[in-house]
């Protein structure tokens, strides 16, 4: 197996998901140049619920890949020599809808007596109970109501807050609710401070060691070309991409959920990428509270805030 | 008369010659019709014909509308999740019952009943589903070689029986016994070569009823006027 | 008959783990991508009981979906097995249900018939009644002339009369294709609890899967196996069992 | 044959929609539940060229997945046929393998095989080759005696006659069985895709599934059905070439 | 001597009663040897039992040690996937291809050469069966009803056929004709009811070879010998 590359070779960027508003920024960098610019010959692979980029960069079959934080924790839990070069999601995007609200916004107490959507064992389970400890709400006090990928118990009012990835199927649900003359609001956990982070682009310990001048090339490639994929003026270049590589989506949606997306991914004052010491460790507390890993793996130790 | 074939021609679907070329014969009165040939000259085909079992031949059959023409053969098989007994029980309408009894004990198969049918020798297979076929309704009942594999004996004995028991119906009874048919049998057809015109020829047997004695130099006559037909 | 499947069981999986380990030691890979043996030992203590109630949940719901295939299999052949239209269009409806992905018909489920118990079975037994309606259907429409041939010419025919004469003289491999479409309903089942339930193995699994935790889903095969051949075990032994009242000669694949 | 499945298809197919929109306006459910039938042809037609692509790129996989699937189950059965260790273990192994939800073992396959074609390819293989092992076990272990016997007592029996004699004795039944299984080579291409393909009408339903779009779930399973049909098809018309060229005569279930 | 049973007893797994008690028989040179006895007397079950096919019995049975000794019946088939002609070519093997032509002419089997084995009648079915089994290594070859539904004129063109052929080796005829084993064997093992002793009794038949003329008076008393016997 191909453990690292030399000069000049293909890398392989093994994205978490398939191709959707998520990768805007990738097939950006891919289809406009921008790695090319910065000598770079990248193959750009979807990722799915089978894959996973961490395994794949560990295997040496990827050179690069995004992986969500708590995905990176646990691997740090069982030794896997990871390491964090850039967050691409300031804000989390798993977010709940519901119907009705005026805001994107819910206080912590208008979830008692509700039917909450979680899928066990999932992030969004160790987000809501995270919540709820903090805000002290007993867990007889709401209903947690197991979801999968099928909606109608939403729609059909059985629960009232559904999980969901606000850039993305948010978008295309509103908007189907919208049609039918239903109002949504998303209740959003980072607005009431149990702030854990999303996506963010591995890579190995060894690359970063052995390869230091491209890691430091494909970092900057890559998030040169979100920001350019970001940028209002690129919008329209955007939204085009996307849809030729997500021909599933129409135009009028992608544009609404690349808005939702620049509100997620850029910080309010600075570059894209930007990595939140203090957010990674509270998403390390949060999961070491809820039992989801064992012990501390100090994640800061592997935040290459330059990806040095 | 129960059954006329008038000018019966037929070839298997993927059969490269002719079986028969218009062919003749007829079944005008009841009692045992014996059908003879050598192997391979049609005689089951045309037993199948008669019985329906077989379509799709040129020329005309005629018989009473209602008429009901049973086939029987030896390679026929009982179900096997119960005994012999147990199905031929079944298959007896109940104002039979009598009649199966006795015909049990005619064709020897009372060591048979609580066997299964997998369990039985050849002949012990030909004689219990013969049973089955006489205890139904019928007016015609062929017999292609249903009893080839049992003794020279039994066999003679069952055929006894049955002249006995159903004195109105109608058989043919094949088999390539020349004594046989020419002792039973009140007519044989003999089936001859899809060549030879006309391919059957009818000849007169010696019928003969239970144990009546057997004018021994007239029964050759006739055995050698079949052997000579066909 | 049970220590030897269950031997066998052991021999392969440990094979197929010893093939993981030896992946894992060789390319040094991490706990993360493959684990390790003693990661595996304790996961496996520590989920054990959990897992242990799981499956044997899961087995419950499989061997009630299982019934149910096998009873939908043999009214569908049965039902399909004739020339006629009806016939035709519950054969091509059999098939067709068949031709979509569970993932995507499960939807369609849930909104019928709500996520109960209901749901779970169904998805169980039509995974599992496919491979059984193929071999039913192929037994049931081929003639078997030399035991039929009187039951015909006589008027005695009935459908029900047809389908046991067929069936039985293909008993054994009627035996076989039920036999083993038991493991069907048991992946079944697992499917089934994988995109819709709340217990159950399948469920432990999709939550050891989206924790990419290997030890776990390693602990839920082993155990998943054993019940397995477990079931096919006893569905042997009852086979035997029956074959001998039917008065065939026992015999087993 | 083939407008007739094609119309038996479509029949089905529109009594399911029937039944979906005859719940839609009876209980009346917004488009979000259950689409409207404008809302589905519009999205049909949108769809349409997209999917046509899509559903042809899985046939081509589906069809070499089966040609796999029979192999491989050709070979389990015969190797597994025998009374001895070897097919014992062999026959264990393919129980066991199906006894796993191929979400549980997809990861694993991955990680063996890495995430291109061949993955893909052994997994919808692995769904569709058990109902094809099932009836090959079943058939080839089944003696046929009366054949059989000239070549045992002359010591001519080899293996392959062996398996010649008892395939062609059930030629009606594997004929079935194999045609069957192409739904489910169908099936387990788009199941792969689902799971890890970036291609695919599999790939296409995820995506709907994802948006909650039923309107293109249902166009998907349209064409789905449709080239299913296709294939079931062309499959029996192959079959009775082979039946008429094997010299038995052609039936078809 | 090729074969001595002594004191075979023997049950069916699932059978009720004895087929054979103490039975005791032996095969001791060369040429035809009837099998006869009624019905369900054991006839097939002594044949499988000697050509091993049927294990589990008491008593002993010597034979040389690389004896081979086939076991033929009525009730087999060739397979499907070809020509009857292609399967006799293909388990003959090549220095008997001659013998092979010869067969096949002497039991009028060419029409049939390019048939399937389904496609045949009864009589053609036993007579193709028969025909590969000769063409085998073996030292004896029982004949189980081989030629049952065989027309009797072929059927004795047959059994001249092959004992001019393979004048050295055993043949064990099993047949329900007296008139046949009477005139075509050199012994006669009439098997009898397991009640009675000893099961089986040794009978001397005519042996004829080719047309010979043969002595009709003394065939029949050949034949009452052996019905009384029975
Ligand atoms: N299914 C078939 N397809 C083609 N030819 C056939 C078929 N069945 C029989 N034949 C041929 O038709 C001819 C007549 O066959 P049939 O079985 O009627 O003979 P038979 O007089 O009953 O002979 P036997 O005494 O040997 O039973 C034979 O030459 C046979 O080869
Ligand atoms: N598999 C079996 N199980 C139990 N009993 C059997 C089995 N096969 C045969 N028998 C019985 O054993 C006895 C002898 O059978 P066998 O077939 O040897 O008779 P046969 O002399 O060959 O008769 P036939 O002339 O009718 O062929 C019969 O009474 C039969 O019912
Ligand atoms: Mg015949
Ligand atoms: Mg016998």
């Amino acid at each position: 197996e191909r453990q690292s590359p030399e000069p000049g070779e293909e890398v392989v960027y093994r994205l978490k998901w398939l191709y959707n508003i998520n990768t805007a920024g990738d097939l950006y960098g891919l289809e406009h140049g921008v790695f090319t610019a910065h000598n770079l010959k990248v193959a750009v692979k979807p990722g799915g619920p089978e894959r996973d980029a961490i395994r794949e960069v560990e295997l040496g079959r990827a050179q690069f890949g995004v992986a969500s934080a708590d995905q990176v924790i646990r691997a740090l839990a069982k030794g896997a020599p990871i390491v964090v070069i850039a967050q691409l999601f300031q804000g989390n995007p798993l977010q709940w809808i519901y119907r009705g609200g005026n805001a994107d916004y819910a206080g912590p107490d208008d979830l008692r007596g509700k039917t909450v959507g979680i899928t066990y064992g999932g992030n969004d389970e160790t987000i809501m109970r995270s919540l709820l400890a903090k805000y002290s709400i007993p867990p007889s006090e709401v209903n947690l109501f197991s979801v999968r990928y099928d909606y109608t118990p939403f729609y059909s009012g059985e629960v009232d807050l559904w999980p969901i990835y606000r850039n993305a199927e948010g978008i295309v649900i509103g908007e189907k609710m919208a049609r039918a003359g239903e109002k949504t609001s998303f209740f959003v956990p980072d607005l009431l401070d149990v702030r854990f982070v999303a996506n963010s682009l591995i890579t190995t310990r060894k690359m970063v060691e052995e390869h230091p001048d491209l890691v430091q090339s494909f970092r900057s490639a890559l998030l040169t070309a979100w920001q350019e994929a970001l940028a209002p003026a690129n919008t329209e270049k955007t939204i085009a991409l996307v849809h030729a590589y997500d021909q599933n989506t129409p135009q009028e949606i992608i544009a609404k959920q690349l808005a939702a997306t620049r509100e997620l991914m850029l910080p309010e004052n600075g570059r894209f990428g930007q990595i939140d010491v203090a957010a990674w460790q509270q998403t390390e507390r949060i999961m070491l509270e809820q039992g989801v890993i064992e012990a501390p793996v100090h994640v800061d130790k592997v935040l290459l805030l330059d990806g040095r | 008369m129960l059954l006329q074939c008038r000018n019966i021609t037929y070839r298997y679907p993927h059969g490269e010659a002719l079986v028969f070329n218009q062919l003749n014969c007829r079944l005008a009165d009841p009692g045992f019709h014996g059908l003879f040939g050598p192997s391979g000259v049609g005689k089951s085909t045309l037993a199948r014909i008669i019985a329906g079992e077989i379509i799709g031949f040129a020329g005309e059959i005629t018989r009473p509308d209602n008429a009901v023409m049973l086939y029987s053969c030896n390679t026929e098989r009982l179900p096997g999740w119960s005994s012999v007994g147990d199905h031929l029980a079944k298959v007896t309408p109940a104002s039979q019952l009598p009649l199966l009894r006795e015909l049990i004990t005619a064709f020897d198969l009372n060591s048979c009943l609580d066997s299964r049918f997998s369990q039985l020798s050849l002949g012990q297979k030909n004689r219990a589903n013969l049973t089955r076929y006489l205890l139904q309704d019928f007016d015609l009942l062929i017999m292609d070689e249903s009893l080839a594999n049992v003794d020279e004996a039994t066999r003679k004995q069952i055929i006894a029986t049955i002249k006995k028991m159903f004195p109105d119906k109608y058989f043919l009874y094949i088999s390539h016994s020349v004594a046989e048919v020419s002792t039973f049998c009140a007519r044989i057809l003999v089936l001859r070569d899809v060549l030879k015109s006309p391919q059957i020829i009818e000849v007169a047997g010696r019928d003969q009823h239970g144990d009546t004695a057997m004018d021994r130099a007239v029964l050759e006559r006739t055995m050698l006027e079949i052997v000579h037909a066909a | 008959m049970l220590p030897k499947r269950i031997s066998q069981f052991l021999i392969i999986y440990f094979l197929g783990l010893g093939l993981l380990l030896a992946i894992k030691y060789c390319f040094s890979l991490s706990d993360y991508v493959i684990p390790g043996f003693t990661d595996i030992e304790n996961t496996a203590a520590d989920v054990f009981g959990r897992y242990l109630r799981a499956v044997l949940d899961t087995l419950g719901v499989a061997v009630i979906g299982h019934l149910l295939a096998i009873a939908l299999a043999t009214v569908v052949a049965i039902a399909g097995r004739g020339d006629n239209l009806v016939g035709a269009m519950i054969k091509t409806a059999a098939y067709n249900l068949q031709a979509y992905p569970i993932v995507a018909v499960a939807p369609i489920i849930f909104i019928l018939l709500g996520d109960g118990l209901p749901s779970r079975l169904l998805i169980a037994a039509i995974i599992c009644y496919f491979p059984l309606l193929l071999s039913f259907i192929g037994i049931l429409t081929e003639p078997v002339a030399s035991i039929e041939h009187f039951y015909v010419v006589t008027g005695r025919m009935r459908w029900q009369l047809e389908v046991k004469i067929r069936a039985f003289e293909n008993i054994h491999k009627l035996m076989t294709v039920v036999t083993g479409s038991a493991t069907l309903a048991m992946v079944g089942t697992i499917v089934a609890e994988f995109i819709g339930a709340d217990s159950g193995i399948g469920y432990s699994l999709r939550i050891a899967l989206y924790q990419s935790d290997m030890a776990k889903v390693l602990a839920a095969l082993f155990l998943i196996g054993v019940f397995n051949s477990l079931y096919l075990v006893s569905l042997e032994l009852l086979g035997l069992v029956i074959q001998k009242n039917m008065g065939v000669e026992p015999r087993m694949n």
